[in-house]
């Protein structure tokens, strides 16, 4: 895969959100697609900070709600348009991931995992808890960007968004913050040495992946149009990382294949209730981290070493 | 004399392309203390690790008694009377020193007559540790801290005591106390010791027999007095030939 | 095997479910046109109140079977299309959506949770498709006077009004109102508060506490040092037992009223035992309710095929199925648009009395039966059941 | 009011008893294997339900329940271990810590999708030891199983205090804690050893929800509520620690109740989150790990 | 006296009760090229690690180029142009040898493609051109340390710390580090060179400084070390 396929890829995914939005798909398919992007957004955006950045945050999910709760309240308490919202929430959320980032970043190691899953969970009890701001349980709801059920528009952004994803991708991965932070993943101390800002380029990945997550959640409330703390859960987090893992972290197009795997699963298992889809994909994913540790690509591309050479970032 | 270990050929490689030992012969009379010096990058910490079995043996043979122990992994080594004092601080910082003996008779954990025995014995052998017996290892001075590894390592009465590198970074002060008690070790004349040792001067002191490597091989070997006289030659001829490409 | 009926009654789900995805995933020919869909969404799992909506799956099986027995609805066959909204709102929403432009439903039913209902409102209106509330409370469900929303069942300030006299009656001078976090406990809260400004001599004080809590200790702790005459507990959850039984264990003395069937479920003695009683509940149900002729026959079939009693909020489903069943016979078709029309008119037997709906615009009471009465009871000795509670007061 | 403060006082040590319970195994394993293991919740939940099967199906006492729980516990403790992580510890990829997470985290979300599956989600209860409710001189009340439990507990631990510093396993655990390399040249063998804390991790946490179950529920979600508190406790007592971990469950206990008689009863569930990022921003390694470099 | 880019003064480093770092005085100038020798343990890597800030001394100070940089974080000394190489190579495994050696060239400010392309011409000049694609973990540990001269290229320093750059390595490659030792030097950079291949390193420096127990046991040419008898003295301890 060269660079010029990396870049033409964004263009796919424009041309098929606007392709899809004339072709008139059934609203399960549109809905399936759309929300599909919501979780590209945020397992990309993982796969960014854990797999090329070497982070691993339990924050994610609870990001990209704080970007859901913050368009709810733009919206509603503010007056924005949602468009706005998709332009303001990123750039919050990444001063929220960055402040999380400077209690967790300081100490290396498993103390990142342990404090944003605790991060993860306090939010959560607020969200249900501090019903006066967020109506509890009860939930927000909000205008869609369009009003009625029309998902033409929705399919055209969410090509736009998928199509936006992988041009900051590639921007992160080829240039220069991209190669930093995938020095500090594989040798800290080395990279210090050399004169890596370590805590710098940390927080620098850490906000951009935060800024990632809060355009999927502001882009969530946008569309979903009813918000509730049930959409922080560890369950929802064990679905990022498992789309990014059975993909192929620190694969590039790693957390596409996860969640096009990942979603066609839920789809065809959609009627069996929740907990059976859940077992077959946190099954499916132990065994990918088990046996096929880098997951779905590297194993192709063990298997096919020649025509998959450059598809490691 | 008859030996207690008996290297032959001995070949190490950590990755294919780099042999480290390019087969070392060695012979370690009972009882006996041997000591094995020569320029950094000889590749005598390989050979006790080697040895001791927690590096990669390529090829040779090494008999310890009438056994044949280099099929063995380290654990089972231990078992077969190996014991290995490496260069690193492998102390148990936060128990008492007696507590780090009792550790030292692991593989006869069961059999507590025996173990005090050894516990008093080794206690006893090294005047240094023995008001310190209470205290935590983690307190006591680098030295101390050496010399109880060194005890440890001869509370499961092994056959064979390997020591790498005893005062590595340690001050001249430290270096002196932990090679009295070596002394005092071998005048026991309980145990056969292999000694890698930078400390020439100290090394060839203890000796009963001395071995130089170079560059992965035997250099020459000899009684420790003879290698004392010959010493001048022997460190002139490895400061010209010093960083032959192998690391240590 | 832990437990034999649930995994029975999982076993009938998971087909039931199956064959719907199924059917949604073939052809929109697979519903025929003479058959009538009616569209199920319920929390089937967690973290919804998996609870009830077994109960709620149970009724609708029924009446579609029973239904379908008698020959349908004007000799067309009815069937269930079920979605689990797993009591998340954007689930319930979506689940909603589906069931209209997937199963081509023609009403939405068994909906439980307040919370999802609201979200689900803007969906019935969105597609002109009548949503059917039964036990969900919140105000707001009628209050909007969305043309498309019905409910068959009570709701919050009808509620807390009709407690008042019975908190004035018992001479309760301080209430503790212990609310779970959701709509159901803090609408409830809310409501009451309102409600209890007509006795200006009584003081209430609301505890909220999390929802999905395994621990209520430290809570009940500081309600029972807050020396309260009466506690009145909100909750669907674990708590409606925790509260009752950690609440004594922390020495609370007050009278514990809590709401609302839940003591006569099975699990209420085998967790609580001597705690339980005393406790007062709140009911819709009693045996001197006139139980009609729809009602008996619903009730026969109902313990003929699961072996208990139903409670009374599958009382209010079945009329609600009965309800959109009168609509179609009425307007001669299954159109969703039809019957958000004819639905408001609807008069027919009740399984407790005649069900008709208030249609009085900018009120609560908009596309709202109300004809029940509310009957306070008491358990006073291990293992009472409805027929043994005593009935402490009636307010209609 | 001071009759609240004595009573919350005393209600937040017998909880945090058992919040010590069951954190003690993982402080345990992360200290051998420098792994934090994010399944440990699960292995009390399927302890508990071990308990309600062989108390409430089998119909036998009590206290088999809490047998059948710790040895639940601990055969799926062993079984993590053998088939999840030892393929990952023994490997030689990078970031280790970080992948046995992973790992361990998806492990815990497909056993809890499992036993909702086998279960169901209705609430089960256990029968106690002792099911009464005590007023001690009118003043303080307590309920029967809550002493019992906390006794156990305590028991529990004080046996675990004893196995560590009073017997060989104990010995070769503290001796991988304080220095691999040392264990291994005096010959211990970290597979057995690592084994072992396995089996006791997972039995204190089977025992520990066993205990709990009859002052709560047993249901298939209950483990994510006990992993959360694990994880409190042994990131404020210091990873590795058994001492901090005891401490710092009784003060999580308390803090908990306390907060929520007199902050607010709606965040019970967050006060040991703040409590615990409180405690990270002062001592990173927690009150009694050691200093030095996080692993 | 030509300028001195590196000074240290009463450097002391203790770890526990073991004084590594005895109070080290030492002074590099530019285009000077000083080999440290001793014996294992003398505190030779300890020592580059003080200079580049991996380590915190207890006490002494470190002026590099005329700043102090005493105390300083390790990306800090590296930027004000320090060089460091690692005695096991300075590789990140999964990144390929060009973006391996670009790094170098970006903290120091280029670009991402103007950094691979000298990139490119670092790994032509130490013949790594065939692999440059290639993850490190593929690379032999020669050809991994090569990575750490084209970086040297790279980096352009004031002040290079070389740390074991011969060991294990075969004597074509010795001779392509020595070259560009050499070309280094000669253009002003100052290098402090740790080896144990003593003919290989005095062949390259003008000045031999011997550490032994944390402390500057001798310095001067070559020649006047070698012939020293309280050096060989330190090798027999």
């Amino acid at each position: 895969m060269t660079k010029l396929t990396h870049h033409l890829v964004p263009l796919l995914f424009v041309a098929a959100g606007l392709g899809l939005s004339l072709i008139g798909l059934r609203p399960v398919v549109a809905d399936l697609l759309i929300l599909s992007v919501y979780y590209l957004l945020l397992a990309g955006s993982w796969n960014l900070l854990a797999g090329f950045a070497g982070q691993y945050s339990f924050a994610h999910i609870g990001l990209a709600t704080a970007g859901a709760y913050g368009t709810a309240a733009l919206v509603i308490a503010g007056g924005l348009s949602g468009w706005a919202t998709l332009v303001i929430m990123p750039l919050a959320v990444a001063l929220l991931g960055g402040g999380l980032g400077l209690v967790a970043l300081r100490v290396r190691g498993v103390q990142l995992p342990l404090i944003t899953f605790a991060f993860a969970g306090a939010f959560a009890v607020f969200l249900a808890a501090a019903s006066d701001i967020t109506n509890g349980s009860m939930g927000l709801q909000l205008p869609k960007l369009v009003p009625g059920f029309d998902r033409s528009l929705y399919l055209v952004l969410g090509g736009i968004l998928a199509g936006l994803f992988f041009i900051v991708q590639n921007w992160m991965i080829d240039g220069k913050l991209g190669l930093l932070m995938q020095a500090i993943r594989d040798n800290e101390d080395i990279a210090h040495g050399m004169g890596v800002g370590i805590f710098r380029v940390k927080i620098a990945a850490f906000m951009i992946t935060a800024a990632i997550a809060g355009l999927a959640g502001s882009f969530y409330a946008n569309y979903v149009g009813v918000l509730a703390p049930s959409m922080l859960s560890m369950g929802e987090m064990g679905y990022v990382v498992a789309m990014a893992v059975i993909g192929g972290l620190g694969y590039r197009y790693g957390p596409l294949i996860g969640v096009v795997i990942i979603r066609s699963i839920e789809y065809f298992v959609r009627g069996f209730g929740a907990e059976y889809t859940l077992v077959i994909i946190t099954g499916i994913a132990l065994l990918v981290v088990l046996f096929f540790r880098e997951g779905v690509i590297a194993y192709v591309s063990r298997l096919m070493p020649r025509q998959t050479a450059r598809w490691r970032s | 004399m008859s030996e207690a270990i008996t290297i032959k050929g001995l070949r190490v490689a950590y990755e294919s392309d780099i042999e480290i030992l390019r087969g070392v012969d060695m012979l370690g009379g009972a009882n006996t203390l041997t000591a094995i010096i020569g320029p950094n990058g000889a590749g005598k910490s390989t050979l006790l690790k080697g040895v001791a079995g927690v590096a990669p043996v390529t090829g040779g043979e090494i008999h310890l008694g009438g056994q044949r122990i280099e099929a063995l992994n380290a654990a089972q080594r231990v078992g077969a009377g190996v014991s290995f004092v490496p260069q690193e601080a492998s102390v148990f910082g936060q128990m008492t020193v007696l507590e780090n003996l009792r550790l030292g008779g692991w593989h006869r954990r069961k059999d507590k007559a025996w173990l005090e025995r050894r516990i008093a014995f080794c206690g006893d052998l090294f005047h240094s540790i023995k008001p310190h017996l209470e205290r935590r290892a983690g307190d006591l001075s680098g030295g101390q801290q050496k010399l109880v590894e060194i005890a440890r390592g001869l509370v499961g009465e092994p056959r064979l005591l390997l020591l790498d590198e005893p005062t590595a970074g340690l001050s001249p002060v430290m270096v002196r106390e932990v090679y009295r008690e070596i002394a005092r070790l071998k005048e026991s004349r309980s145990v056969t010791v292999l000694l890698v040792e930078q400390n020439v001067r100290e090394a060839l002191a203890v000796a009963d027999h001395v071995y130089v490597l170079a560059m992965g091989q035997n250099d020459t070997d000899g009684p420790a007095a003879e290698i004392a006289g010959r010493l001048d030659g022997i460190v002139r001829n490895w400061m010209s030939r010093e960083g032959s490409g192998m690391a240590s | 095997m832990i437990n034999n009926i649930g995994k029975i009654s999982r076993r009938a789900l998971l087909a039931s479910m199956t064959a719907a995805g199924l059917l949604l995933a073939g052809s929109g020919s697979a519903y025929a046109a003479e058959d009538i869909t009616l569209g199920l969404v319920s929390p089937l799992s967690e973290p919804g109140d998996a609870r009830s909506g077994d109960a709620i799956k149970k009724t609708a099986d029924l009446w579609v079977k029973l239904i379908n027995g008698a020959g349908g609805i004007g000799g067309r066959q009815v069937k269930l299309a079920v979605f689990d909204d797993q009591g998340k709102v954007e689930v319930g929403a979506s689940a909603m959506e589906r069931a209209i432009t997937e199963a081509n439903a023609s009403a939405i039913l068994g909906i439980w949770s307040s919370s999802v209902a609201l979200a689900q409102m803007e969906v019935a209106k969105g597609y002109n498709v009548p949503l059917m509330a039964f036990y969900s409370w919140s105000d707001d469900i009628t209050a909007k006077n969305y043309p498309q929303v019905f409910r068959i069942g009570p709701y919050n300030s009808q509620i807390a009004a009709q407690m008042v006299p019975f908190v004035k009656d018992r001479g309760y001078k301080k209430v503790v109102v212990l609310a779970e976090d959701t709509a159901y406990g803090l609408g409830f809260a809310k409501a009451f508060e309102e409600a209890v400004k007509a006795a200006p001599d009584v003081t209430v004080e609301v505890v909220q506490f999390q929802a999905q809590t395994q621990d209520l200790t430290a809570v009940m702790s500081k309600v029972a040092a807050s020396k309260p005459d009466a506690v009145i507990v909100q909750t669907v959850f674990s708590a409606t037992n925790l509260s009752i039984k950690q609440g004594r264990e922390v020495g609370l003395k007050a009278d514990i009223i809590t709401g609302w069937d839940w003591p006569l479920l099975p699990d209420f003695w085998s967790t609580v035992g001597e705690a339980g009683v005393g406790v007062v509940y709140p009911t819709f149900s009693d045996p001197s309710l006139n139980i009609t002729a729809t009602g008996k026959t619903f009730v026969d079939a109902y313990k003929a095929a699961y072996g208990h009693e139903p409670a009374i909020f599958q009382y209010y489903l079945w009329d609600n199925f009965n309800a959109v069943k009168a609509a179609i016979e009425k307007s001669g078709s299954s159109e969703p648009a039809k019957l958000v029309e004819t639905l408001p008119g609807v008069t027919f037997e009740g399984t407790i009395g005649p069900v008709f709906f208030r249609n009085e615009a900018g009120t609560v009471n908009f596309h709202q039966w109300d004809k029940f009465a509310m009957f306070f009871k008491k358990l006073n000795k291990v293992g009472d059941g409805e027929k043994e509670a005593e009935l402490v007061q009636v307010a209609k | 009011m001071t009759q609240l403060f004595v009573q919350s006082l005393l209600l937040g040590l017998l909880q945090g008893g058992l919040y010590a319970l069951l954190a003690v195994g993982l402080s345990l394993v992360f200290g051998i294997l420098r792994v934090v293991n994010f399944a440990h919740g699960e292995f009390a939940m399927l302890g508990s339900f071990a308990a309600v099967f062989v108390v409430d199906m089998l119909g036998l006492p009590v206290w088999t329940g809490l047998i059948a729980a710790a040895v639940a516990g601990a055969a799926i403790a062993y079984a993590t271990n053998i088939l999840v992580l030892r393929p990952i510890y023994l490997s030689r990829m990078r970031q280790k810590g970080e992948y046995t997470i992973i790992a361990t985290f998806l492990l815990s979300q497909f056993l809890i999708a499992a036993a909702t599956l086998s279960f169901g989600t209705t609430y089960r209860k256990l029968p106690g030891l002792w099911d009464q409710n005590l007023a001690i001189f009118d003043y303080i009340y307590l309920s029967g199983n809550r002493i019992v439990a906390f006794v156990a507990a305590i028991a529990m631990i004080a046996l675990l205090f004893f196995i560590v510093y009073r017997t060989d396993i104990g010995r070769a655990w503290r001796a991988l804690t304080q220095n691999p390399l040392g264990a291994a040249v005096v010959g211990i063998d970290v597979n057995r050893y690592a084994n072992l804390a396995f089996l006791a991790s997972g039995a204190f946490a089977g025992l520990a929800a066993a205990l709990l179950a009859p002052l709560m529920f047993v249901f298939p979600a209950s483990g994510v509520i006990a992993l959360v508190k694990a994880f409190i406790v042994v990131i404020i007592g210091g990873l590795g620690s058994i001492r901090g971990t005891l401490f710092a469950g009784l003060l999580l206990g308390v803090v908990e109740v306390m907060c929520t008689v007199y902050i607010d009863t709606g965040y019970t569930d967050a006060y040991g989150f703040a409590l615990m990022i409180a405690v990270l921003l002062f001592r990173p390694q927690g009150l009694f790990g050691r200093t030095g470099r996080a692993v | 006296m030509t300028r001195i880019v590196l000074e240290t003064q009463g450097l002391r480093k203790a770890f526990g009760g073991n004084q590594v770092i005895d109070g080290i005085d030492f002074r590099l100038a530019a285009g000077e090229l000083v080999a440290i020798v001793g014996p294992n343990g003398a505190g030779k890597t300890s020592f580059l690690n003080l200079i580049a800030g991996q380590f915190r001394p207890n006490a002494g100070t470190i002026q590099l180029a005329g700043a102090d940089v005493t105390q300083l974080a390790p990306n800090v000394p590296a930027r004000r142009g320090l060089f460091r190489s690692f005695q096991n190579g300075g590789a990140f495994g999964r990144l390929s040898a060009i973006q391996n050696v670009a790094l170098a060239g970006m903290v120091r400010g280029l670009g991402r493609r103007e950094a691979e392309s000298e990139a490119g011409k670092a790994l032509a000049r130490v013949g790594l051109s065939p692999v440059a694609d290639w993850p490190a973990d593929h690379l032999s540990g020669g050809q991994r340390k090569l990575i750490d001269f084209a970086r040297l290229l790279l980096a352009k320093p004031e002040v290079a710390l070389l740390d074991e750059p011969t060991a294990g390595v075969n004597p074509a490659i010795m001779e392509v580090m020595r070259a560009i030792i050499a070309e280094m030097r000669d253009k002003g950079v100052g290098f402090a060179v740790i080896s144990h291949d003593l003919p290989w390193v005095f062949g390259l420096c003008q000045r031999v400084v011997v550490l032994a127990s944390g402390r500057v046991l001798a310095a001067g040419s070559p020649d006047e070390v070698s012939a020293d008898p309280a050096v060989r003295e330190a090798y027999l301890a």
